[in-house]
């Protein structure tokens, strides 16, 4: 069991070593800067496929926590808070080096909080949300809940319209880079991109890892019994609903940290991260992969992602993903590697199916 | 304008945008009885609705392009029942939503590539763009009359044709208890694409008459089934009654939320509530406490 | 054999691995009240369930007048004049008993007509005629339930346990009933845990244990028959029985 | 001391009266079986004690705390485990990972321990293993750990459940017909089963349908009818009871 | 195993397709000029983004059939980014790594110029923006330039006519999206100066369906002398009717995004004695022919009204004025060197496109004086010159 988990994260790691040397050999190194963003995604897509592959709940307002991620961090570390230089806490808070004095494009002494520290505020601040949100929305189910998470969205999505702070329609641009720990920095520059394509599958890596852990822990099968029947799981003692937010707040943290990760790169943000088709996106490319089978949520999130992201579609974009909602879900529910999977062995390997646990499982 | 006037005019503007909601909403609701399938992509009924007797109306005069609107849209939902959830039965509810939802994307891709992203419209059935009907001191469009009677129209019809014909009857007992149903001898599997014909049917002839209102865009759909899906919630899935009162509702709360807020925000409000009344009254406001096991235990 | 209306052989079916009716062959003649005798689980429910084609059965072969229905949706059922009145009453709760009835006569061009013969039956209908289904009492419920699988003109009625849950003396109602119209020319197939009840008006009865059919006879002969007893109450009340 | 005790207990759907007076008790380390007709209120009664249903009046303790109004997780933690009438096993897992489900109850790691493999963790994941292995070995299902549960025949699926209910390391077994869809030979090594268990300190409550089972095992009986229990005792007295033979087999003169 | 052979495959899969994007880009007939485009095409923008799109397309076919740019073909890469600023960034990183375009024309949405204005002025390409706000080219940014007219002359034709009306006092609506929030910001920011008064401010949702309610509250607001609506259709022409129907008999002054004989048309008669600011293509027939635009936009319009059957617009317009500024300056530069032809363009000087004659210096890079804008209205359900 732990040997092959170890064979796959070598292999990914392979895989991802290997696309950039590709990538360098054939001097197409500019395809990074796509793929990078697609990680970022991706990290929204895995979050989801925990919630709604393990603990069976759907959510139609992941958009709204990249959002919120992304902007939160966006407004604070563009934001001039010189006005309030002299008021205590600001004091206080440049003391614990929240907030940093620098100049702008154009020349002006500004202070704004830094990365970190907006990183760490975003989250907070997500984590809050999604509670008060997942608090109520999860006790509802089917319908309800979808119609509940969809308008959730919405109200980000509205309010970010709204909102002067958030740079209404524009969004918000000229966010700085991030210095990760002195030697690694999140930015769009082009010197920077290979860094950065590493920083992504790293963060995805990681996340991939630890949910991994997670999943083949005595929570993970909390969540895919409740999945499964939820009666039953309450019945041997699983605390559904606390379980069922807890996935759904953490799935909610891992989007909100895409978001600022996003930011930070793309060196801004817009609304439309937050409208309803983005959150639809969200769930057509988490239904795409299995759902519960993170890795390969992970690999077709990354790759429809990276396709759309280098317009590959062109002006069918959103067909595209509609089509793949209704494909898949009417075809197969469980997403197309599990039967794509078996094909394959079948026809290369020859090997009859073992009485293994299903792949959505693992 | 007296205070009094104002109240009465956010009122009836409050209608005007309740009615367009409303007629939404009863078209959700009937799909929803009778299959349980909350039809996400019934906006997309409203904008094909309006975008086909746009298009037929440079042809034929305007009732009967409206009438093959209707038509063409109903036979349109249910070819989707046939091809999509028929076999689908036995899904778990978050499939019925996604596949909804994928509908209603690519059918909004089609009319976008069919037709354009230009803004039509029908022009107004009485009247012009600039009449309106006084209403002590206060005014509405002719057209939003129009609207209204289509709501009031399309209710009675619905409710005698649930109450007293043969097949409303059956579809009633289909959504009461399908087994029973199969067992004196309905075929559910049909009854449940009529249903889908007609909703859809109801959407096309809602987006006839709002047209010369909000105007048709292939956009239009998304924005309109989110607030008439509010409506039909906020009035209690299944209850058709409910889903009018729902949609009058949300109409006029937005009118009086315009009043006092900042109009930017009033969408916000509006799916604020909705959220509220999801979460402390999700059977709706008109809704049966003893409803469909919303919540868990 | 006298005119066969409902012919089974070797029908099984299940539900996901668990197979509940392990081969099962039995047969109604017209006009005869067949009895299906077993204790809870036994498989008496999901045979008939198969029988009406809300379960599709693996395998075996229904004949119903003669012609194979295995396979068939339910509501084919109807125009083969067979109908299967569910256990638990099922009733349209939210309409009215008239609508109830009129459902019932879904495929019937006279049912305005049957639907008076009907309540004629049941008088207590025709008192609750406009009242909500779901507002009747249970035996009321099983008495609509009756009416309104009569409304379909049926020849084969299979009955699911018509006296669960009922109080004692609802119980006899409803059996008077069943017996009223046998003298109508319907034919029934009876499924009931009841089964000095059944035995009592059935004609001949088939009991089954496990998925299986492990006694069938005239009425009067099981009535004595210390098996069905046992069947009931287990092994050990044999032992202490005699 | 009773280790559960039912009183007055009455639950009803809409207009249906399921269950009404309902009063027994449960001995510590007894055998006990509910038994009645179709309809008789068994299930309901179950779903009331395990916190799947609420009950609209009476009580129910277990050691002497109430445990009616508890959510169904709280009252397995307390120490009650069920299986149900349909094996609801989680089909997507393992027959080992079922079982482990059911030490959830008992284990705490929580969502850090478990994404970063702490080594307490590690521990305490290898203690769940052991643990259901054990109980796997009690049913004698230990060769199939690994297999899929979707795989497993119904006879299986049941020993399975039986096993996860017994990882919650209970006090009181709650087991829904248990024998229901099984062959006679399988329901011979339940009732087996159910002994050892007994003999393992569980104290079991059962409803089962198959007479010559409950007859065989238990020590005493509670017999249901429209959700009243009409008559309580050893095997030998009920199945001698004339309002039982009565409610069997539909004789209504002994019912008045 | 079969994860083994799944993650396989994923990476060969990933592999494969990153090798294709190469296999297309041969540069074998005469070494093309490429220039990227970045439109809305579909999405909430495509209003814009679709005539811009047609618009480009059609002058560069044109432009190759007459022999293409400097002896060579032009190859125009169009991205459709849907109204999203992520794609927008996205492609224009494409475009500017390894498509290497000479320039990028577009994007539509100011939201987007916005995201991807700092990456051009990083990677020193030439982007000829689309887009209407302001802050496109205010702060200036060396290789940014746009072709529609600046918000604030709109503004500034709007509040000019307002004063010769004698109105002081005014209710300001806006739609949510980027156009909207670009000219409330213009209008609050100038109304002090011009003496104008906002009374009631309010932004509305681009989707609306009706709008009694918003205008309901201009009508309780004491003292509003008049509308002006900065949005796009169709909230543009239901605040027309939406007028007419309460009775509110003020002027309605309307931004340029009225630019569309559709628009009117949709608006009907609620549209009669409407006042807005907008380029001269919507009356080229009212041109003296003394006009120096009458040429160039009356075969636009012949050009685009034949091949595509539907009316020009405005929008369409700046995708035309940003082609055409783009080919001249490469003209005039005699070379495809990027600064020579970013020298080019900030040089351009009386060059006659549709919205204008522009006359781009170091300081303004939208080069377009206050008169390329005239003030118009609706009359007999036809755009005419607003004759004082």
């Amino acid at each position: 069991m732990k040997l092959r988990r170890f064979i796959v994260v070598l292999l990914l790691l392979a895989a991802m070593v290997g696309v950039q040397i590709f990538l360098r050999a054939t001097g197409q190194e500019f395809c990074l800067t796509q793929l990078t963003m697609a990680l970022y995604y991706a990290l929204v897509v895995i979050g989801l496929g925990l919630v709604m592959g393990y603990a069976g709940q759907v959510s139609l307002g992941h958009g709204g926590f990249f959002a919120i991620g992304g902007y939160t961090t966006a407004v604070l570390t563009t934001r001039d808070f010189s006005p309030f230089k002299d008021t205590a806490w600001v004091g206080l808070l440049k003391a614990a080096h929240v907030f940093v004095a620098k100049e702008d494009l154009f020349g002006a002494q500004v202070m704004v909080v830094t990365p970190w520290a907006a990183f760490l505020a975003a989250m907070a601040l997500t984590a809050v949300v999604a509670v008060l949100i997942g608090y109520p929305a999860l006790r509802l189910k089917g319908h309800y809940l979808a119609m509940a998470t969809l308008g959730f969205g919405l109200i980000v999505y509205k309010i970010l319209l709204g909102s002067t702070v958030t740079g209404a329609a524009d969004g918000i641009t000229s966010v700085p880079e991030w210095s990760l720990f002195g030697v690694l920095t999140v930015s769009g520059k082009t010197a920077l991109r290979v860094q950065n394509y590493y920083i992504a599958c790293g963060l995805v890596l990681a996340v991939l890892l630890l949910l991994q852990n997670l999943v083949h822990s005595r929570v993970g099968r909390a969540l895919l019994a409740i999945h499964d029947r939820e009666t039953a799981a309450n019945a041997m003692g699983i605390n559904t609903a606390s379980y069922k937010l807890r996935a759904f707040v953490l799935s909610a943290i891992l989007a909100a940290a895409a978001g600022v990760f996003f930011t930070h790169y793309t060196g801004g943000i817009g609304p439309s991260e937050a409208s309803a088709l983005k959150s639809v996106r969200y769930v057509a490319l988490a239904a795409a992969g299995g759902m519960a089978n993170l890795w390969g949520v992970a690999v077709i999130s990354t790759l429809i992602n990276y396709l759309s992201l280098r317009d590959w579609f062109g002006s069918y974009d959103n067909a595209v993903f509609g089509t793949m909602l209704i494909v898949i879900i009417s075809i197969a529910p469980e997403g197309p590697l599990k039967p794509l999977g078996m094909a394959v062995r079948r026809v290369f390997f020859r090997l009859r199916p073992s009485g293994g646990k299903p792949h959505g499982a693992a | 304008m007296g205070s009094g006037d104002l109240i009465l005019q956010y009122l009836l503007s409050g209608i005007t945008k309740g009615s367009i909601y409303a007629i939404v909403a009863i078209g959700f609701n009937l799909i929803f009885s009778a299959t349980g399938v909350l039809n996400f992509a019934q906006g997309e009924f409203v904008m094909l609705g309006g975008m086909i007797a746009v298009t037929l109306s440079f042809y034929v005069p305007l009732p009967v392009a409206i009438t093959g609107a209707v038509i063409l849209v109903a036979l349109i939902g249910c070819l989707l029942e046939v091809l999509f959830f028929r076999r689908l039965r036995r899904h778990s509810i978050m499939h019925m939503v996604i596949i909804t939802i994928g509908l209603s994307i690519v059918i909004q891709e089609i009319a976008l590539h069919l037709w354009d992203e230009k803004v039509r419209s029908l022009p107004y059935f009485t009247g012009k763009e600039i009449s309106s009907v006084a209403v002590f001191g206060a005014t509405i469009s002719p057209q939003v009359l129009w609207v209204l009677g289509t709501v009031a129209v399309v209710f009675v019809l619905l409710h005698a044709f649930l109450r007293y014909s043969l097949q409303g009857r059956a579809m009633r007992a289909c959504s009461s208890n399908p087994e029973a149903a199969m067992l004196s001898g309905i075929n559910i599997a049909n009854l449940r694409t009529l249903s889908f014909g007609l909703s859809a049917g109801i959407g096309a002839l809602a987006g006839c008459v709002i047209s010369p209102i909000t105007m048709t865009q292939y956009e239009m759909g998304g924005p309109l089934a989110i607030k008439g899906f509010a409506a039909a919630i906020l009035g209690g899935l299944g209850n058709p009654m409910g889903a009018v009162a729902g949609g009058l509702l949300v109409g006029v709360l937005e009118a009086f939320s315009v009043s006092k807020l900042p109009a930017a925000y009033n969408d916000v409000t509006a799916f604020a509530v909705l959220l509220l009344v999801l979460f402390v009254r999700p059977q709706g406001l008109f809704g049966s406490p003893t409803g469909d096991g919303v919540r868990e235990f | 054999m006298p005119n066969m209306l409902l012919k089974v052989r070797n029908l099984r079916c299940g539900y996901g691995s668990l197979e509940v009716v392990r081969g099962v062959s039995l047969h109604v003649c017209a006009g005869e009240i067949v009895g299906l005798l077993g204790a809870n689980g036994a498989g008496k429910s999901s045979l008939l369930k198969s029988l009406a084609g809300l379960v599709v059965p693996w395998g075996g072969e229904i004949h119903v007048n003669g012609r194979p229905t295995r396979g068939l949706p339910a509501w084919h059922g109807v125009s083969n004049s067979m109908v299967l009145v569910p256990e638990g009453r099922q009733v349209f709760a939210e309409m009215t008993v008239r609508e109830n009835l009129l459902i019932g006569g879904y495929h019937n061009k006279d049912r305005r007509m049957d639907l008076e013969i009907v309540v004629d039956r049941f008088p207590r209908l025709r008192e609750r005629i406009n009242q909500l289904a779901g507002t009747l009492s249970g035996g009321e419920q099983q008495m609509l339930a009756l009416g309104r699988a009569l409304m379909t003109r049926p020849k084969l009625l299979m009955l699911d346990e018509p006296s669960m849950g009922l109080a004692p003396l609802m119980v006899k109602e409803v059996f008077s009933e069943i017996l009223k119209m046998k003298e109508l020319g319907v034919t029934m197939l009876l499924v009931e845990q009841n089964a000095v009840a059944t035995l009592g008006i059935a004609d001949r009865a088939y009991v089954m244990e496990t998925g299986e059919i492990i006694m069938e006879g005239e009425a009067r002969d099981l009535m004595s028959n210390p098996e069905v007893r046992r069947a009931y109450l287990g092994k050990g009340y044999k032992e202490v029985w005699e | 001391m009773a280790l559960l005790e039912v009183e007055n207990v009455r639950r009803s759907f809409g207009g249906l009266v399921a269950v009404d007076k309902a009063s027994f008790t449960v001995a510590e380390g007894q055998i006990k079986a509910l038994i009645g007709p179709n309809g008789a209120g068994k299930t309901t009664l179950f779903n009331m004690v395990s916190g799947l249903l609420s009950t609209e009046t009476g009580q129910i303790r277990f050691r002497d705390r109430r445990i009616n109004g508890l959510r169904p997780y709280q009252i397995a933690r307390a120490g009650i485990a069920r299986t149900f009438q349909n094996p609801s096993l989680f089909l997507q897992m393992s027959v080992i990972e079922n079982v482990m489900v059911g030490q959830h109850v008992r284990t705490r790691a929580g969502i850090a321990a478990c994404c970063l493999r702490l080594p307490r963790q590690q521990r305490e994941e290898r203690a769940i293993r052991d643990a259901a292995l054990k109980q796997l070995d009690f049913v004698g299902l230990a060769p199939l750990a690994e297999a899929s549960a979707g795989s497993l025949t119904f006879g299986q699926r049941r020993m399975v459940e039986l096993a996860r209910a017994l990882a919650t390391d209970p006090a009181l077994v709650l087991l829904d017909e248990p024998a229901s869809g099984l062959n006679n030979k399988e329901t011979g090594d339940l009732g087996a089963l159910i002994q050892k268990m007994r003999g393992a300190g569980v104290t079991v409550l059962l409803v089962e349908h198959d007479m010559s089972l409950v007859m065989d095992i238990s020590d005493d009986i509670v017999v249901l009818y429209q959700g009243t229990p009409i008559a309580q005792g050893p095997p030998s007295a009920i199945q001698n009871d004339p309002r039982v033979v009565a409610v069997y087999l539909g004789d209504d003169q002994h019912l008045s | 195993m079969k994860k083994l052979v799944l993650v396989g495959l994923g990476a060969c899969l990933v592999g494969m397709l990153l090798c294709m994007p190469t296999a297309v880009a041969a540069e074998k007939k005469g070494e093309p000029i490429k220039i990227g485009a970045i439109f809305s095409v579909t999405g909430p923008a495509s209003f814009l983004g679709a005539p811009e799109e047609k618009t480009a397309k059609m002058l560069v076919e044109k432009l190759n059939k007459e022999g293409g740019l400097l002896g060579r073909p032009v190859e125009l890469i169009i991205k459709d980014s849907a109204g999203s600023p992520e794609k927008a960034v996205s492609f224009a990183k494409q475009l500017i790594e390894e498509e290497k375009v000479l320039a990028i024309i577009g994007p539509s949405t100011s939201g987007e110029t916005m995201q991807i204005k700092n990456l051009c002025e990083e990677n020193k390409m030439i982007l000829v923006s689309c887009a209407a706000a302001e802050v496109i080219v205010n702060p200036v940014a060396k290789y940014v330039f746009k072709t529609p007219q600046k918000d604030s002359q709109a503004v500034t034709w709007i509040f000019n006519t307002m004063k010769e009306k004698g109105i002081s006092k005014v209710a300001m609506l806006s739609s949510n999206d980027g156009f909207g929030s670009a000219g409330k910001k213009q209008v609050e920011g100038m109304a002090a100066a011009a003496g104008i008064e906002i009374l009631c401010n309010e932004v509305y949702d681009k989707q609306a369906t009706d709008l009694t309610d918003i205008l309901t509250k201009v009508k309780g607001t004491a003292g509003v002398q008049a509308v002006i609506n900065w949005s796009i259709v169709p909230a543009q022409s239901i605040v027309a009717k939406n007028m007419k129907q309460l009775g509110l008999n003020i002027p309605l002054f309307q931004s340029h995004g009225f630019g569309n004989p559709k628009y009117a048309a949709a608006a009907g008669e609620a549209a009669e004695g409407t006042l807005f600011p907008a380029g001269r293509l919507l009356v080229v027939d009212e041109l003296a022919d003394s006009n120096p635009q009458k040429k160039v936009l009356a075969a636009y319009k012949k050009d685009y009204e034949a091949l595509y059957k539907e009316d020009v617009s405005t929008f369409g317009g700046h995708g035309y004025d940003a082609v055409l500024i783009v080919t001249e300056a490469i003209k005039k530069a005699n070379s495809t060197d990027r600064d020579k032809v970013r020298d080019a363009i900030e040089n351009l000087k009386g060059l006659v496109g549709t919205a204008g004659v522009f006359n781009m210096t170091p300081q303004d890079h939208t080069g377009l004086a206050l008169d390329a804008f005239e003030m118009m209205t609706v009359k007999g359900g036809k755009i005419t010159l607003y004759k004082k």
